[in-house]
Parts: C-alpha cells; structure tokens; sequence
C-alpha cells in the first residue's frame, strides 16, 4: 500500500474519516493543554513581565505560517510530477489556514512590539519577511478563485507555488540584508544564551503540538470539501450531459 | 485568576485576536463543508448516486 | 494519410464532449464536421491542433503539424492588410505574400488597417493567413462565418486548390460551402455517455462509492 | 522570433500602443509624490532613489497585461502556440520586446525625473546603472505574472497582486544600490545580486512563462 | 438604473471581478514604499499621509478601465446607449458602483496600512475623513476619463494619464488635510475645498462622461 | 408605419459609405438587407439604432426607438444565462423571461455561467435578449452567425411570432433564413459614388480648390 492510493478520492475519504475524530480530539487536548498551563500556570519574565504569555500562540503560528506553506509546495510537486488530484487538493486546503496563521503570527507580533519596542509595526527583517509570506497567501488563493477550471487553476497554482518559493527565499535574503533588525533570535535554539528557560518551553512545545494537529484537522475537513466540490462538478456534468 | 498587571490589555489582546482568527478558521471550514455536503447529497438524492 | 484520428475522446472544462471519434483524412481529401451547437465542433478541432489534450485516444498528424483557423483571426487592429499577413508568413518561414492576397482579392485593400475592414473583409484576411502558413492540413472552424456569396465562393476555390496540390482540410461549419467531393461527419452519435459508475479514467470519475 | 520581436515593437509604437505612456506614467507618478508628501527639498533628496524605484516598478506592472491578453483576445496567441516556433522563444521575445518599450525607456528617462526629486549628484550614475541591471528582471518576471493570468478577463489587477510580491527582491537590492549610491556608500553586493537575480530569471523563468500559457489555453 | 448598480456590484463580487484587487494593490504599494525608502521611523512616519493618498490614487486608477471597456468589448455598452435609459443614469450608476467597489473599501483600509507606514496616532482620523471627502471625487473624474477613452484597445495608461492631471486638486487638498491632521494643525479650509471638488464633480461630471461615450459610440 | 428611413446617407470613418437609402417598414413586415462584404449594412444598422448620426437623410422611428443587437451579445461572461437575461429584462422595464428562454430552448443551460456556452448557445442567447426587450422594431446584424439549422429554425419562429404581434425586423444576413414572407433589399446600387468636386455637403468635401 503506496501513498499514491489516496490519489483516489474514494480511498482518501474512507481513510480521514476514519482519522478525523481521532486528530481532531489529539488536536483539541494538546491545544487546551498548552494554552491553558501556559497562560494560567506560567511566571512573567523579569524583563517581559505577563507578556512573555504571547509567546504561546505567537511562535507557533509563526511556525505554522511557515510550514503551511512549505507542505503546499511539497503537495504542489507531487501534483506536477505524477497528477495526483488529492495532493494540489490539499495544497489548495493549506492555503486559508496558511494565511490565519501568518496573520496571527503577525498581529500577535504586532501587539507585542507595543509594548516591548513602543511600536506596532517595525521594518524588521522578520516582520518584513512574514509580511511578504501574507502577500504570497493573497496571491495563491486569489489565482485559485480566478481561474474556474480546477485542473488549470491547479497547474497555475502549482507552478506559482514553485516560483514562489524560489522568490519567497530571495526575498528572505534581501530583507535581512536590508535591515539588521530589532527582533529575537530562535530561542528554541540549542545556543544556551538564548534558550528560554524550561517553565516557558514545555507549554510552548505542547502548543507547538496543538498547532501542527489543529492544522491536520483543518486539511483534513478542507480537503473532504474539495473533494466533494469535485464530485458535485462531476455529477452535474453528468446530468447535463444525460 | 492570573495576574496579569500593567500588560493585561496586551495580553488578552493577543489571545482575543487569535481566538477570534482561529474561531473564524473553523466555523468557515465547518460551514463549507456541511454546506457542500448538503448540495452533493441534493445531488445525489436527485441523481441516484452514482448519476 | 494525413490526419489518422482514432477513437478519440475530448473534454471542455473538465467535461467528457465527445467519445470514440474517428477517421482518416488523405491527401487531397476534405472533411466536413457538422453537428448541432454545442455538439463539441471547436473542442474538437482545438484538440486536433494541439491546443488540448485528448482525455483519450490517438491521433497521426502531419510532422510539421496543422495550420489551425478558429473563430478569432489573430489580426492587429493598427496594422495594415499587408503587414499582418507577411507577420504571419514570416513565423511560418514562408515570404511572398502576393499570391494569398490576390487568392482572396484583396489586393485593393492592402495598405488598409485591419480595424478599418468590415466583418466579412476580416474574415477573409483570416483565410488569407492559411495560404501563408505552408501546412498540408488545414483545421477550419466555421471558416465562412459573415461571408457574402461571392466570398464564400472564393473559399471553396482556395480549399479546392489547397486539396489539389495534395493538402486536406478538416471543417466545421453549420452553412453549405458549395464543396461537393468533401465528405460530411456528423458529431451528434459520438456525443459522450456519462460514464459508467467507476468506469471512467479520470479522476472525476473514481468517486463513485466515495461517499457512501 | 525576430519577426514577433519586430511585431510587438511595431504595434507598441503604433497609434495606441502604448509606448511612451509608461514614461509618462512614470513621470505622473514622480510629479505626485511632491503633492503628496509636501515640497521640502531635504525629505524629497532622502526618498528620491526609492521613489524613482517604485514608480519605475509601478510603471512596469501597468505595462504587462499588453504583453499577451491581447494577443490572447484577438486569438493570435492560439495562432502562435500552433505555429513552427516554440513557445519558450515566443515568450523570450514578448519579455524582450517588453523590455525594450518599457525598462529601457524608464532607465534612460529616470535621471531626468530625479532632478524634479533633489536627487544629490552622485546618485544619478547608480541610480541609472541600477535600473539598468534590475528592469531586464522586472520584464521577465512580469511575463510569467501575464502568462499565468493569460486567461483571464482584465486579470490586470489579479497580476499586480501575483507579480509584486516578486518583485520585491529586485526591488530592494535595486533600490539600495540607488540610495547607497547617493549617499556615497559602496554599492557592489546589490549591485552583483541584482545582476544574479536578472541573470536567473531571464535564464528560468521563460521555461515557466511557456509552461503557464499551454496550461492557460487548453 | 438600479438594476445596473446591482450588477456592476454583482459582477465585481463574482471571481475575477476585481473586488479586493484594488485593495490589495493599496496594500502593496504602501508596502513597496519603505523597501524602496528604507525601513527608518522617523521618514516613513513623515511621509505617511502623502504616500497613503497616493497609494490610494493610484489603485483607484487602476480599476478605472474596468467601468466601461468590458462592457463595450461585450457589446453592453451599444445596448444600454440604445436602451430606455438615460445615458447619464448609466454612467452615474457606474461611477457609484465603482466607488463602492473602490473607493469605500480603500477608504476603511488605509488606516490599518498607516499603522504599516508608522502614521502618527493623532493622523488616522484626518486621514479616513479626508479619504471619504475625496474619493467620490476620484471616482467620478474617473468615470469621465474612462468614457473618454472607451474606444480604444487597451487604452489604460493613456487613461491614467488623462486623469491624473484631473485628480491632482482632489490629490493636494486630500494629502493637505491629511498631513495637517497628522501633525496636529488646523484642517479646515483643505477639507472644505475637499468637499467642494467632490460635491461640484459628482454634479457635472457626468453629463460630460455621457456626452464623450456617445461620441466614441458612433 | 413603423420605420421609414428616406435618402439616407451615411458613413464610416469619416468617409461616405451609402447614399440615398429609402424604404419603409409597416407593422408585421420584415425586410432584409444583402449586399457583399463591406457594403455597409452594420453601418447602416447603427445609424437606424441612433448609434451614429446619419450624413444625410431623414428616419421616422418608434417614438420609442428599436431593439439593435449586433456582432456581439452584451453577453457577461461571469453571470448566469437567468441572469443575463433577467438584467436586459429589467432595463426595459420587463420582468418575465420564461417565455424568452423558453422560445430559444435555454432552460436547460439557465444556471450556466455565459463563459460556458458554445458559439451558438451564447448567440441564442443574445437572441433571447430581443424578445424580454419589449420593442416593436428590431434591428439585427448578421443574427445567424454560428446558429444551426434548428436554431435558424427557432430564430425564425420567434421572428414570425414577434411580426405577428404587430412588430417588425430590419435584418442583415447573407444566408438564407427561411423568411420567405420577408422583402429583400440589394444595398448594392446605394454604394456612395464619389462627391462630384465641391458638391458635398461634409467639411471633407470643402477643400476642392482651396489649395490652388
Ligand atoms: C508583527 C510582527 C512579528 C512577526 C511577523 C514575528 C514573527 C516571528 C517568527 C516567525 C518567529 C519564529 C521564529 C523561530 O522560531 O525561528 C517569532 C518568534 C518570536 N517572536 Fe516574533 N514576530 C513579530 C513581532 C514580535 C514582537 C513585537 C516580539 C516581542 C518583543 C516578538 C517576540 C518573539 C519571541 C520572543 C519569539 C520566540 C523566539 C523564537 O523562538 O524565535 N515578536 N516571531
Ligand atoms: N468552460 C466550459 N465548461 C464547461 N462546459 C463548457 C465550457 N465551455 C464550453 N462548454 C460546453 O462544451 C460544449 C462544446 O462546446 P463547443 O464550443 O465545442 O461546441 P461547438 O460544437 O463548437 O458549438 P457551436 O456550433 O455552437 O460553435 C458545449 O455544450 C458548451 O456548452
Ligand atoms: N473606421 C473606418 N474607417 C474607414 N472605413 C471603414 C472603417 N470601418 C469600416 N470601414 C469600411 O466601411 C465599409 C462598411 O463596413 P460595414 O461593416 O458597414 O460593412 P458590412 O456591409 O457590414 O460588411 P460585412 O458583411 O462584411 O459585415 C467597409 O468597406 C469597411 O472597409
Ligand atoms: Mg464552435
Ligand atoms: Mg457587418
């Protein structure tokens, strides 16, 4: 049994559905779990004070923000190389989440900055480059709902997604070439100078968790959607042509 | 109850502002979906199943 | 042969049209594809052009590929009668204009801007594009649409020659184009079936028992 | 090849065409900028090479959507794709011909409009040597944007949205060598990354661009 | 007349109608600003207001050509001139649907794109209110250039160039307004000239926009 | 009377196209207007419309002016086939268009977006337009185009229904289509002949001598 079964849709749709309440229960426990100890039962920082509590949503979606979009580049391959309709499906499902997540990665960011740098918004590199990641979300998903046929708008996508990314990088290098900026480095890291002290990391890792399975959830539910939009489109063909 | 001090609007803020995104992340993906399975299933009750 | 089409399969937006169509076109010869609106005509020929891809099926096509004509004429608007046809001339390699422009009469309006030529006087540039493009087969859609009498006679003619000097033109077209030898194939009994539950190859069709 | 290159100059200085107006457009989009954020020389000097970019970049992006929706329209790009030339060269010569009626018209004419902005004296050399080096870029990537919306009606603004975020890169090397430049700093690293990021678009991107306009007219 | 403002509306909220697009663009060009300037505080906050109306100009422009060159490609336009409507209704319900489509959704997002270009605090009310002065205005001499210009293929940067001339009052006294508000003066008088281009365009302009279409119909 | 159009002249570009047009239109007739490409009947169809003024000449129209559908259909490619037409429906005042879809066989692709359609479909559709206009005097150029044999059919069918309401139809076309009971005018002998030197009456004709 090869991934390469779930490009048919009907195996896809028996295997999540079997999935689906088992992710989605992990993906709400994990979540409370790390939300809740790390905003109930954590100290401040000596120098934060209370809002070192951001911390909690605010990495991992900035994480996420990423990853979305590095699995919609790995599905959009795997679309162009052996058309494999699920797989630009999902890539397709990534995208809105994608994008929550970088807006909240950044107006959690930009919330914090006011008190920490007295400014909401800074030209920092790393703010600059999530700005840019947001403005590579509008683009995929506007294409998606330009183009009606879905085969040609997942071809479109996906080689957008592919150029993309390649620019995506560059943009990575000339913003951080362009301003050395105010904002942290990874403090997960295993520099020790910079790593958080334990109280924060492990609610931090447990939310990090509940992200990544609240985002499988999510592709999971949207990608049923996609698929059923797909079979809707069949169906009325169909009874057109019939 | 936490205390959350002279940061407590910054705090919330972010939770609120992420909550609000998330909650709205869902419900969209919960009602899109139950929306086109309510059009696939008029479909298919008009059609015979498999058309 | 020139064209070899051999139960072919297209589709428009995703959607099977047409199903198991198949013929054989050679040199000299002239098919006519008739059928009623929205039978799959155009979709068809785009298919033969190369523009699409068939969902199934093969097809044999001359090496150097088909001169294809379709509703639109590929005109420029600003430029001149001449100008646009040694446009075309030159991208297929061929250079001397003359002999299309006279095949088409019109000489009087060569140095007249496309955007300045009445419906059927465009269309007729259209036409004249063929003759410059050096093809053996000519794929036409609707090729006499908004011409006179006296121009569609000046079509039959230019086919006529084109088939006499060993090419073939494959046509879709709704009116009489005077062209008795060509043979006629009506698209209506190739319309496609739904597929069978499961039965299909594409990925619209795997769904069937998806949701049971 | 050369006869489309030919073509799609003619046509672009043809009544109509639209050669000249993205300088003009550039020139608008300069004389606004005072308007806007007020007269004072000193401000203006400190954001002239920016503003000279962004408004050569915006001038560029309004430009695209000629590159194929009307050859699109009038049904040549249907004609071109089954024509003997491959459609990797028929985009090389749109984004070349683009270039050609639009980057360098802007190149040559943005050390004019600097004088309206205070541009200081020794910017003028980068400022040009910059738009040099980056509009080939801005041509090429803006072309695979026209291919990708090839299909649809007035994609004109769906395209901006796709091609800016592109752009980006080009821009901000672009721009700092500009300002670098006026200010007398050393300009070589942006400089060699603006002539990479130009070197690799022009040598991938078309193989994209082809790839993009047979998807869109299936 | 109604029935055509629904549809405008319609039309622009389907996909690839174009509604967000000019938002979108808002977004990017306020964004490309500081790449091109440089990330500093203390500038961007400076030429915030001017950079914002300009912004907001120019996705204004770009949406421009949509008023009126889809429906005449499509033959619309020949039908509502010969249809029982009055041929300034048309074009008013035009200019209406298009600054709802436009000016309305730029004017609520600048605010949160000042915050992007560090608009100082006291700036964001002058800022809106000046915006809802001024865009009615852009909108309408927006139609107007549009009808001229309805008879020409891809007639785009000709239109912007034949309309940026005709928005830079509405552009000084917005930008004015704006930046006085940003910086605590009194924004009286920019605010009442403001209103009153706005108030005397909507009132005449479109009985020259109708004019100029039946001219480029025949 | 519904239509009387007498010594009509009119022009494209600037430039004398016909001359001395007349005829007249009574309630329940059609008339037909043939000649070869470029003649001018689209021009002579657009001044009827009031599109384009005439050079000279008087027309009597319907106090309140005609129907026109040319070339293209004013068809929006993203809107539905209801609500195209329901939108022409509601400019003129109408609000039934069941039986305009009905007359042109559209029920079946009434949810389908414009885009969708083939050629022909999407001329019925511009077709079905006429008939939710409400206007006695219709004006069509080249209606036909990409129609087959059946739509031809219903076009005439819904031509005869509309002249025997009391309406009539001034139509360009250059094949035949079936309307036997309807007059035919050649437009050929009202091509413009040159303005004898100094005789026009436009500003182009002014300049004979001026440049002695
Ligand atoms: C709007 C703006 C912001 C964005 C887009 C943003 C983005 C990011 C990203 C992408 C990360 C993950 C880095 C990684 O794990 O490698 C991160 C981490 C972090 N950010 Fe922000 N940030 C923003 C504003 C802020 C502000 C204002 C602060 C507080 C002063 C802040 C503090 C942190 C901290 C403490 C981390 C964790 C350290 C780490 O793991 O890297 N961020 N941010
Ligand atoms: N984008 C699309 N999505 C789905 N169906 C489409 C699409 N475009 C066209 N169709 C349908 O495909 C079918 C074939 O269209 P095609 O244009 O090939 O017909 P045709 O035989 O050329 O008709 P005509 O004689 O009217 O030109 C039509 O029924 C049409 O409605
Ligand atoms: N802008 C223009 N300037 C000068 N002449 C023009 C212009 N547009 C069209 N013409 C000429 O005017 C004449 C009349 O054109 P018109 O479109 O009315 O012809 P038509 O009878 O409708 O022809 P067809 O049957 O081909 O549609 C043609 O000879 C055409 O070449
Ligand atoms: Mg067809
Ligand atoms: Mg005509």
């Amino acid at each position: 049994m090869s991934i390469w079964e779930y490009a048919n849709p009907k195996k896809f749709m028996q295997t999540s559905s079997w999935a689906l309440p088992w992710v989605t229960g992990l993906a709400v426990v994990t979540l409370l779990t790390g939300l809740v100890w790390g905003f109930f039962f954590t100290p401040d920082d000596f120098r934060q004070g209370a809002t070192v509590k951001i911390i909690y949503i605010h990495v991992p979606s900035a994480m996420m923000a990423i990853n979305a979009w590095a699995m919609m580049l790995v599905t959009s391959l795997i679309w162009l190389i052996r058309r494999h309709h699920v797989s630009v499906l999902a890539a397709k499902a990534a995208a809105p989440i994608g994008m929550t997540m970088t807006l909240i990665a950044l107006f959690t960011g930009a919330i914090w900055g006011q008190p920490m740098w007295g400014t909401w918004w800074a030209w920092d590199p790393r703010l600059t480059s999530f700005l840019i990641l947001f403005l590579f979300y509008l683009g995929y998903i506007a294409l998606w709902e330009a183009v009606d046929d879905p085969d040609t708008a997942a071809d479109l996508t996906s080689v957008l997604c592919l150029v993309g990314s390649v620019f995506a990088l560059l943009s990575r290098y000339a913003v951080l070439f362009w301003n050395q900026g105010l904002h942290q480095g990874a403090s997960l890291s295993l520099d020790k100078e910079e790593h958080v002290a334990d109280v924060f990391a492990w609610p931090l890792w447990i939310s990090m968790a509940g992200f990544v399975l609240l985002f499988i959830t999510l592709v999971l539910l949207r990608t049923r959607t996609e698929i059923r939009s797909r079979r809707l489109r069949a169906l009325e063909a169909r009874e057109r042509m019939a | 109850m936490v205390e959350l001090g002279k940061y407590a609007g910054t705090v919330l803020g972010a939770y609120g502002v992420t909550l609000a995104l998330l909650l709205g992340l869902v419900w969209m993906t919960l009602r899109q979906g139950a929306k086109m399975r309510k059009r696939l299933e008029a479909q298919e009750k008009r059609m015979g199943r498999n058309g | 042969m020139i064209l070899g089409v051999h139960d072919l399969a297209v589709t428009r937006g995703g959607i099977a049209i047409l199903d198991g169509v198949g013929f054989g076109l050679r040199a000299g010869e002239a098919l006519i594809l008739r059928g009623p609106n929205g039978i799959g005509k155009t979709t068809l020929l785009r298919t033969v052009a190369g523009l699409q891809p068939p969902r199934a099926g093969r097809m044999e096509l001359p090496p150097e590929g088909a001169a294809y004509a379709g509703h639109a004429d590929g005109l420029k608007a600003t430029l001149s009668v001449t100008e646009n046809l040694t446009f075309w001339a030159r991208i297929y390699g061929q250079s001397d204009i003359a002999p299309a422009l006279a095949a088409m009469e019109l000489e009087a309006l060569a140095g007249r801007p496309a955007q300045n030529l009445s419906a059927g006087q465009k269309r007729r540039l259209g036409l004249a594009r063929l003759l410059v493009t050096g093809r053996r087969l000519w794929l036409l859609d609707e090729p006499t649409v908004s011409l006179d009498a006296a121009s569609v006679g000046l079509f039959a003619k230019a086919v006529r020659r084109h088939l006499a000097s060993g090419g073939a033109a494959l046509m879709a077209t709704h009116i009489d184009l005077g062209l008795d030898e060509a043979r006629v194939l009506d698209l209506t009994p190739f319309r496609a079936k739904p597929a069978a539950p499961g039965q299909g190859g594409g990925f619209d069709d795997q769904f069937d028992g998806a949701f049971a | 090849m050369l006869a489309l290159l030919l073509r799609d100059l003619r046509l672009a200085t043809r009544a109509g065409g639209g050669f000249g107006l993205s300088l003009a457009f550039f020139l608008i989009v300069t004389v606004l900028v005072p308007f806007g954020v007020g007269p004072e020389g000193g401000i203006l000097a400190r954001i002239a090479p920016g503003i000279l970019w962004v408004g050569a970049l915006l001038s560029c992006l309004l430009s695209l959507d000629r590159i194929f929706a009307l050859d699109r329209e009038d049904g040549s790009l249907d004609l071109l794709a089954t024509a003997p030339i491959p459609l990797e060269g028929v985009v090389a010569a749109k984004a070349l011909a683009h270039w050609l009626t639009t980057g360098l018209p802007l190149t040559l004419g943005a050390p004019v409009l600097g004088v309206l902005l205070h541009l200081p004296g020794s910017g003028f050399a980068w400022l040009t040597l910059s738009l040099l080096l980056g509009t080939p870029a801005l041509s090429v990537i803006g072309t695979f944007g026209a291919a990708l919306t090839v299909g649809l009606k007035r994609g004109g603004l769906l395209l901006s949205l796709l091609v800016l975020p592109l752009y980006i890169p080009t821009l901000i090397f672009g721009a700092e060598a500009a300002r670098r430049g006026s200010e007398g700093l050393a300009t070589a690293t942006p400089l060699l990354m603006l002539a990479g990021i130009t070197a690799g678009a022009v040598a991938m991107l078309p193989f994209a661009s082809a790839a993009a306009i047979r998807v869109n007219l299936r």
